[in-house]
């Protein structure tokens, strides 16, 4: 087994990462950009290395310096966490020359499923249902007029390099399509350092459902089950879940079986997941593989009893898949929801700055991943997701329930965040239903604008700031007053309510 | 005591008094007797009726949060300004429409040039934060007077990006 | 279902029954002496009820004043938690004559499971295997020495109405007896109310297995397999976990067939746990029944998947149980560590005072049922039980390394707390080879003082306090400083050290 | 600056210089660099040599509490008496040893009398704190020459219980 890992990223990631290493008795290493220093990953790390200032393209994107920090510390392994390097082919044969386990899949592997339009030639051959679309990247914008009107609107715009709706753009119809074009472009150039794009059918009313993988380097490839992850907007994932209501067994199995032929046709080792579309008739096609430890990697986990970091570590250190397909099983229903900073009421705006208070939730059920804490500033150089906080119960019905109460639980101020978005999105009747399609929000919560808070909260919103402002507790100020005399309280004492809470 | 309040841009009126063990407040023209205990440097428990709330705040340079059962209200100085549009834009003394960040970022693109006319929805400005591109939309018809910025400007929230003359 | 519960109790319980109504949409209503005015689940629970002063008996144990507060709040049902009313025959029996739903057994069975002495006599004729003991309570404590000489020592004395330790002494010989009894009665009297104490065969080298039933109010009755807690100090469990390493499937099905046996001639409905000691041939007999929810609860519900307090709620209010003996399985392993104030370098004396900074740990598998906070002031008046730290892994290899870490990532200043000994305790070679018995801390700890720290570690202690007065942050006085000069730091810049951390 | 504290009874020095982002501190001979950061009111993260730390900390009215990888630590000031003798006990000026509650609790039973002689783990008194009962035993034989306590007396921490004559 490794003695020592580097785990190249930030965040809840990171931490996860280095907590898994933890209790496998291996030695982290943290690395961090200068926005960074303050953040949790460096705290828990057993040592933490600085590698450059705040934009990604000179820190957590820039391979030389990683593999330097590497290299200074003597690590064996190198864990690259989601997003960053973690698809990166390059980086994994850079450190298969510099001899340091890269904790992921071989690179020849990543390569073919990293390039989203040679894996759907490869995967077509092998004669796995794939979505309509081009059969190369967009390499001359004058024809691709052309491509979009053969495929039929809508259209999907992909980055090739990546995921995480990152240069993803839908496209009703031309005139759309140059800005969109040019706008997926530019951030999948930001987001990957590759501007490649191409072109997918658009399938409406479809459900994202992936199924997350685990192979061996000695041929042994199995799956855990699936995650719906449909609940999307601006094509990021925000909610997901496992079990799937859309799945039956035979359905399940089948898909399961898919998968697991996706991985040993593209010749792939360590974690990762397929990518599927499941249209309204359960007829599902091949997405794309992501080659790496997914976000929503922790629902898989809850229900599964299985921990796919450990995992990850294992079958890199050489080990040997612990158990078989027919072992694996799937118990209880479990949901995450991703907590961003951004402003829901102000279409999702990204919200940095600092969190004056952070309180978060507890309880049997609930699992927290998190990479914050109170009084940490939120840079603005990185993703904005702050947390992940996810639930397990028996039952999918119960499973809701936590949720709901972990989210009303949970505190942050000073930024704004979408937890009560989550909240009104896992309380809707449609989501009970299990009716969750890709285009959900927008169906459901195009207009929302949140709860605005009842009489009663207010009052005490009042009776909070004046108890703060006669105490002097946390305002430095002194809050403008009348003189107008208080009447006497004894003479009519009001009834706070009738009902309960 | 009585104080007043911002609490979410209206106006509000609160009084406050300690008495034994107790305090005793008036709102809405009902008094009430509440049982309030500091907690922590941002919590307060409350008891009404025997009714249990607990209240979470914080405070910036401008303003107080409070969070009850997962809602967050802001509460600011009944002094302040009150900004009667919506966040991002702000109306001029002359009249125009000046359009401002809405969040801290990079200017990716400018989209319009000056003088030229927009109609509602169409985007102005792209602004990266965190990875991901936002489009600044007019919210109205009308000319572009003037821009403020250009592509490749780091921006801070509430600052300026475009003039628009509302047609 | 219940529109509203009472739930008659303090500190953790009471915050992990108030979220499982919550959970189930059910409003609560919490009550408090004046000692715990701010504790946590006074704050949490939808209504608050004050019902006295600090001592027990004027409060918590005031049958009185509960059923008030149960009567003022209109509450459908009274949850006891454990302690206090828990196991009181009297208060079911008022409850029930107060149309309040008591959520535990029925009165009689209560009654009958809650006399030791009677329930030992009623399963004796059931054909259970019970300890050599007293037929009946000590009466007459000048015929005592012949009771103790005929069972033959050593014995032990134990409190008829109670558990948790209270009440009870090993007593080795004849001399020890008379004081032993006397300590034995004043401590069931103020624990329970009642002194009664009665005579049973102490086995040496044994483990404590108990297992966890279910009965519904139809005659239904599943055991959810068991728990083995026998590491104990004072006869108080403080680390607990699931599966035994002393069962294997065939004394597993064996035992549990025992329990619900036991629980059918009782007449027994509700949540409850058969206690049984496990002699070192594998023997094994029945100690008595926990008539209640136990503080060790969680492991069950992490291994099985069953939220016992669910359940507890779902058949007093009549619902029938949702699964039967044969769909009960145990998956993985649970470890549950019990965090006291008090302190094991000065044995175990309670700590009381103020928790000045308080951080939980966190992590995947991580589980952690609390009643205190940052600030809060430990009172004096009650059991010294802090917060339960509970973990579950893929296997007790991998929850002991999990449990491990999550103890040094607990952080309490303050108070004393029993932190560093169960990371110790845990980190033994023999509980690692799961050789547990009642006697494990005598046998490995009885000399324990704890690590004093490395000389790194006091190094960044004076770093730490030498920031600390530099900056001020935390102390208001000043230090004082010889003012000899620093000579030129650049001369001789130390290496902090060679290894890893 | 150099600094003079007592950790864990011990008297100890360290100096800690402030550079432009850095700390210099020197300890037993040698100098080190350091990157320090407080991280909130409780908590600092050190980089020494690449190597993190995390250190919790609080105060209360007489000590300064420092916890790093789960283990406490006590600073006091040096100016501070050092007490050489184990918590609950104290050596008078007379000579004698003034056995003390260990914590605070209740009385049950005093178990000895006035000039009554014990032996060394003779139980002299019992007190009852959070329901349970803890035996104060003579750490010494010796004469009991004052009992401060009777049965049913609240008692604090450091409370003087019983004096003895040691033999």
């Amino acid at each position: 087994m490794f003695k020592k890992i580097l785990v190249a990223n930030r965040g809840e990631i990171a931490v996860r990462i280095i907590k898994a290493c933890q209790e496998m008795g291996i030695s982290t290493v943290a690395v961090f950009s200068d926005a960074d220093r303050l953040s949790l990953h460096v705290q828990i790390a057993d040592e933490a290395i600085g590698i450059g200032p705040p934009p990604a393209v000179d820190s957590y994107l820039d391979m030389d310096r990683i593999i330097q920090a590497a290299q200074k510390t003597e690590v064996d392994a190198i864990h690259p966490g989601y997003g960053f390097l973690a698809e990166n082919a390059a980086f994994a044969r850079r450190c298969e020359k510099e001899k340091i386990v890269f904790i992921g899949p071989n690179s020849d592997a990543l390569e073919l499923v990293g390039d989203k339009v040679r894996s759907r030639q490869t995967l077509e051959k092998a004669d796995i249902p794939i979505i309509p679309g081009m059969k190369g990247i967009v390499e001359d914008t004058s024809t691709i007029k052309a491509e979009a009107q053969k495929i039929g609107y809508p259209v999907m715009i992909k980055a090739s390099a990546g995921g995480g709706g990152k240069g993803m753009r839908i496209v009703f119809d031309e005139k759309e399509l140059t800005p969109a074009l040019e706008a997926g472009m530019r951030e999948a150039k930001s987001a990957f350092g590759d501007e490649s794009v191409y072109l997918e059918k658009y399938i409406e009313e479809s459900r994202h459902v992936e199924f997350q993988v685990l192979a061996d380097n000695y041929g042994s490839v199995v799956h855990l089950f699936e995650r719906e992850c449909s609940i999307q907007r601006r094509h990021q994932k925000i909610v997901e879940e496992t079990p799937s209501q859309a799945l039956d067994p035979e359905l399940r199995a089948r898909m399961g079986e898919t998968a697991r032929k996706v991985m040993k046709v593209s010749g792939y080792n360590n974690a990762g997941t397929v990518e599927f579309l499941l249209d309204k008739e359960k007829k599902f096609y091949f997405l794309e593989v992501n080659a790496r430890l997914q976000v929503e990697h922790p629902v898989t986990e809850l229900t599964t009893g299985v921990d796919l970091v450990h995992q990850q570590i294992k079958i890199a250190a050489g080990e040997k898949l612990p158990f078989k397909q027919e072992d694996l099983d799937q118990n209880g229903h479990a949901i995450e929801c991703r907590i961003y900073a951004e402003d829901p009421q102000n279409n999702f705006l990204p919200s940095s700055g600092k969190i004056l208070y952070f309180k978060e939730p507890h309880g049997p059920g609930v699992r927290h991943d998190c990479g914050i804490y109170s009084g940490w500033d939120v840079p603005i150089y990185y993703d904005p997701i702050l947390a992940k906080l996810i639930v397990w119960a028996e039952n999918r019905e119960t499973a809701c329930q936590k949720m709901i109460k972990a989210l009303d639980d949970y505190v942050i101020l000073g930024v704004q965040t979408s937890i009560r978005f989550l909240k009104d999105l896992i309380g809707h009747p449609q989501f009970h239903k299990g009716e969750t399609t890709t285009s959900f929000i927008q169906d459901h919560f195009a207009d929302w604008t949140g709860e605005k808070g009842s009489e009663e909260k207010q009052k005490l919103v009042l009776l909070a700031a004046a108890f703060d402002s006669l105490h002097g507790t946390t305002s430095g100020k002194n809050f403008q007053m009348t003189k107008k005399e208080i009447y006497s309280p004894w003479l009519s004492l009001g009834k706070w309510r009738l009902g309960g809470k | 005591m009585e104080f007043e309040f911002l609490l979410n841009d209206v106006l509000q009126q609160i009084s406050l008094e300690k008495k034994e063990d107790f305090y005793v407040f008036s709102y809405g023209g009902k008094t009430y007797e509440a049982d309030i205990q500091q907690i922590s440097p941002h919590q307060i428990s409350v008891l009404i009726d025997d009714v249990s709330f607990r209240i979470y705040t914080a405070k910036d340079k401008d303003s107080r949060y409070f969070l009850i059962d997962g809602l967050q209200f802001v509460v600011k100085e009944p002094t302040e300004q009150v900004e009667g549009f919506r966040k991002g834009e702000e109306i001029t003394s002359e009249g125009t429409l000046l359009v401002k960040a809405p969040m801290p970022g990079k200017v990716i693109k400018v989209c319009v040039s000056e003088k030229a006319e927009v109609r509602k929805n169409q985007t102005l400005a792209i602004v990266e934060a965190m990875k991901m591109e936002n489009e600044i939309k007019a919210s109205v018809d009308g000319t572009i007077k003037k821009i403020h910025v250009s592509a490749g400007d780091l921006v801070d929230s509430e600052m300026p990006l475009i003039e628009l003359e509302p047609s």
